[in-house]
């Protein structure tokens, strides 16, 4: 678990090493079938470092955090701590004081509709969502407007499945308090031109929170240079364990907020009838926190640090484009989003087969693509479809995979097309 | 590939030619679904007449399981007693769960969606519609 | 990963093969230094087959659950789901419908109080606790209390450190909506009658949350026999990960309560105006859950379930006597929490030395001790103090860890005495 | 057992005879600080007397090294320039925190708390008086 030294000039990405680290991609997902992984969006598999570092802290410093004075609270603690330091540097945050681990993007995306909707959303104020939202933020919106009076106003997707920023002035216009969007589409895998809209928002007063799970995998992120208020990304999603996540929000926010859970750890004095909090960010962690996750999510960062990341992101990206290439050889076949900056999130339809269809016999070639509404309802509806199947991608995919996927969609696509 | 056991011709026949199927606008149907884990939808409306179903007429956005299993559902019970469509409902449910069999006899062209069984996550997609089904026949009651 | 039937008879408890199973526990923590662990009610220890559990997962079937229909997904979701149904065996809940995942007892007690809280409290109603809470289940109601406007009550603790229940009629009289309360005080050691207050407060009309953190690893729960409407507890107590806890509640409350979280998993159909909800319990579970940590929380279930918990128990009872008498064999030492029906959590208090230098002297000798307010502030004034040491127990404890502990409190108050 | 570097006999001496300690009535303390992780907690006052701390007031619920730091931070600083001062807090707190080390000359009785350096979890015994000291004297400017 020695860091690497963030000074280091990592060598060029090898995709032939890195895959390596990921013993699940090496063993069969049947007898004799190997498994082609192409669900990364969902959630990435995990290399063998974490899992190492995983069963290292609970083999020797397994103990609750921040409460005790023996050895192993104080080695639990110091490992729990570094890694938020770590993960402030791996947003280039300016303090780990503004580093809260949650659940994951949804819970931190709630912890901001609470603590800080609650407490400064008015009636009739507005938020300012996209209509490609994931439903981790969009609903925690519907329910804290609901309760507070407040209004939702949303920026609309075009045709190539990119948001329409030209009445962007226009949708600001009015008592909007908060603009909330995703960075990177899970659907479409647009990525957002979210500095343009943070500096429109930030013009007219509106705080900007960034749905970063799709992007913080996948490039460097800068929360400082963005000039975002909060930041929210999934460890799960990036290599790391499930169950823990992180919320980033600019330390002014941050302090003025008022608690969302109550209990162990966020507070500072208690009696019966009135607490007082601790500093932030421990405001924001009661009770015991998920400790072994934090730590392994500090390992699957030590992983993206030590990484030639452009080479991965480079890699990543002539795979996407070896992936639509390959899918737009077949017949019948339509993909959704056609984005210039894009991430290797693909989704398509394929005439006369429903996506289930699509996905169950891609699982049995070995397959595992997503099919369904990915979380996505509205953006789904909009695209005129009630349902697609989603290529995903991430650094360890290979174009063999890409290549098992085509043969795959061929298949079903005969199959289908003879009966009829 | 072990997919003849689930994508039987039969299957594939009613997916591309549902029997039953109808356009139901919006607001007018006794039941509408949603799959919430991957959008299946189904609209359907049953009418009883003398203790039988008279006629049962489908909307059905979904995979070939659940508008094949939607399709033959239709014409099995078009027709048969209410209380023995019931009982068919909760034993082919049953079935599809990992419950006792059914018959081959009783099942007919059902048969057919017996392997949805061995792929857990197809399950729901082919209840769906059995489950609207019975929704729609408790309206009737009340 | 081999669920044990849950009729074969357990061979009776033998503390000596159980507590081979925590590595931990045998590793020195300190270069020539056997590790002393007491310090239980913190967190416990984890057991290989937990461990195994953990990484087997990762490296054979991680995906997301509930979304897929690819093997691995199919895999991840039958798992998890198989773990919700031990743990409704496991407390004897009529279904597992009423078990829903949190990270741990301090995030179900705030999901009660935000959504149950927020849709029943109403101005000048009152949320009866007891004066011996750990602030998760007392923060949350003054937050939730402030919020709608409702009082706070508390049932008071007697100088033995019971709760004084000769007042309870009283107590409840009036609009007591809620009744929350510890079934075991994790400073004092005391099990509370619960059964009595439960009985007492439903005859007033008023739902009863038994925060069961510290009994749940302890003795066999039957929340069907209690009749209590919400059981909290977390994972990490009873040999679980970190980060992965239950809410136990009553079906028909649970079904009529408002979602808490909003995002993935927890809807049922979406627009971008509004939303319907997913059947309990997903409705309370908004986004990537905590997948390997509800898996592994289910292997701990699995080593609890296979074993002679009444022997085991047992063992654990007589640990508590050997210590209490042990200690009170020391000059200056005295023990808080009298009770007569108790569990392995003893505080005290020595003449001259402060908590933290008792367990820095302890820590010293390898052996882990908590000193301070264990995060029950209140109660810990009402004994007449500011801080205090605990020693708590597990099923893997022994008699030497109780004589080392006693060794060091005596070289400790030599020190100190000394020093005059 | 390595503790004699951390409770050396100094601290054991102020620790059980700390000076300038005093009862602080509720609400007439200047800082009131309290260690939410074990309950430490401090109550000071200061008064400033033409650019010099004139005097420090401390009652103090705590441990060896959280009264010992007090009561010997006390002693060091009474008559001494209020600039000077400042400036020592913010090295021996930074000192305590893995900083740059001041002088065994400039530090006196103080060395003796270098120990507690050792100790990760202790620190914060340690620095509290000096963060309710520096805290004072923040409001005697304002
Ligand atoms: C009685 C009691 N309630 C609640 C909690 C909070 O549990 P957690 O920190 O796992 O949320 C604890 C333990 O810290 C406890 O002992
Ligand atoms: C864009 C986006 N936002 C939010 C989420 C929710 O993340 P999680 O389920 O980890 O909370 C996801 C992934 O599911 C996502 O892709």
């Amino acid at each position: 678990m020695t860091p690497p030294s963030p000074t280091a000039i990592p060598p060029p990405f090898d995709p032939v090493e890195f895959r390596s680290r990921f013993p699940i991609l090496e063993r069969p997902i049947r007898a004799g079938q190997a498994l082609v992984y192409l669900d990364s969006a969902a959630t990435t598999q995990k290399p063998l470092s974490v899992l190492d570092t995983l069963r290292d802290y609970y083999l020797t410093m397994n103990a609750n955090v921040h409460r005790g004075i023996h050895r192993l609270a104080e080695l639990a603690t110091e490992h729990y701590e570094a890694s938020r330091q770590k993960i402030a540097r791996f947003l280039n945050a300016p303090s780990e004081r503004s580093i809260v681990f949650t659940r994951g993007t949804t819970e931190a995306i709630n912890l901001v509709a609470h603590s800080w909707g609650r407490a400064n959303l008015r009636a009739s104020d507005i938020v300012l969502l996209t209509e490609m939202e994931h439903h981790s933020n969009l609903v925690p919106w519907q329910l804290i407007t609901e309760a507070t009076g407040a209004r939702l106003r949303f920026i609309p997707v075009t045709p190539e499945g990119e948001l329409d920023v030209s009445g962007l002035d226009h949708l600001l216009d009015g008592p909007v308090k908060l603009v909330a969007l995703t960075h990177m589409s899970n659907v479409l895998g647009t990525i957002n031109p979210v500095e343009h809209i943070i500096a429109a928002a930030h013009r007219v007063g509106a705080v900007v929170l960034i749905d970063g799970a799709q992007t913080a995998p996948y490039q460097p992120v800068d929360v400082t240079a963005l000039d975002c208020d909060f930041f929210a990304f999934s460890g799960h999603k990036l290599m790391a364990p499930t169950g823990i996540g992180v919320l980033y929000a600019r330390e002014s926010l941050l302090s003025a907020m008022p608690p969302f859970l109550g209990g162990g750890e966020m507070i500072s004095k208690v009696t019966l009838e009135k607490s007082t909090w601790a500093d932030i960010p421990q405001k924001f962690e009661a009770g015991t926190p998920n400790i072994a996750g934090a730590i392994g999510l500090g390992a699957a960062i030590d992983v993206l640090t030590a990484l030639d990341r452009e080479g991965a992101r480079r890699h990543e990206e002539a795979l996407t484009a070896y992936t639509i290439a390959r899918l737009e050889e077949i017949d019948g076949l339509r993909i959704f989003g056609k984005a210039a900056r894009r991430g290797g999130a693909i989704s398509f339809s394929l005439a006369g087969v429903h996506p289930h269809d699509v996905a169950h016999f891609a699982d049995q070639d070995g397959v595992a693509v997503r099919a369904g509404h990915m979380c996505a309802q509205p953006l789904i509806r909009k695209l005129g479809e009630t349902a697609l199947t989603r290529a995903s991608l991430y650094f360890y995919n290979r174009q063999d995979d890409i290549d098992a996927l085509a043969a795959s969609l061929r298949k079903v696509k005969g199959f289908f097309d003879r009966a009829t | 590939m072990q997919l003849d056991d689930l994508y039987q011709e039969i299957i594939l026949d009613h997916y591309k030619h549902p029997r039953h199927f109808a356009n139901i606008p919006d607001g007018e149907a006794m039941v509408d679904e949603e799959n919430p884990t991957c959008g299946d939808h189904i609209k359907l409306n049953a009418t009883v007449n003398a203790d039988c179903v008279a006629s049962v007429k489908i909307e059905c956005q979904g995979c070939a399981i659940c508008t094949a299993s939607s399709s033959m559902m239709a014409e099995k019970v078009t027709g048969r007693p209410v209380a023995e469509i019931r009982d068919l409902i909760a034993r082919f449910n049953d079935m599809m769960r990992g419950g006792p069999e059914l018959s081959d006899e009783e099942l007919g062209d059902l048969v057919a969606l017996k392997g949805v069984r061995n792929y857990p996550l197809r399950v729901k997609c082919c209840t769906m519609a059995w489950h609207a089904l019975g929704a729609a026949l408790d309206q009737q009651k009340a």
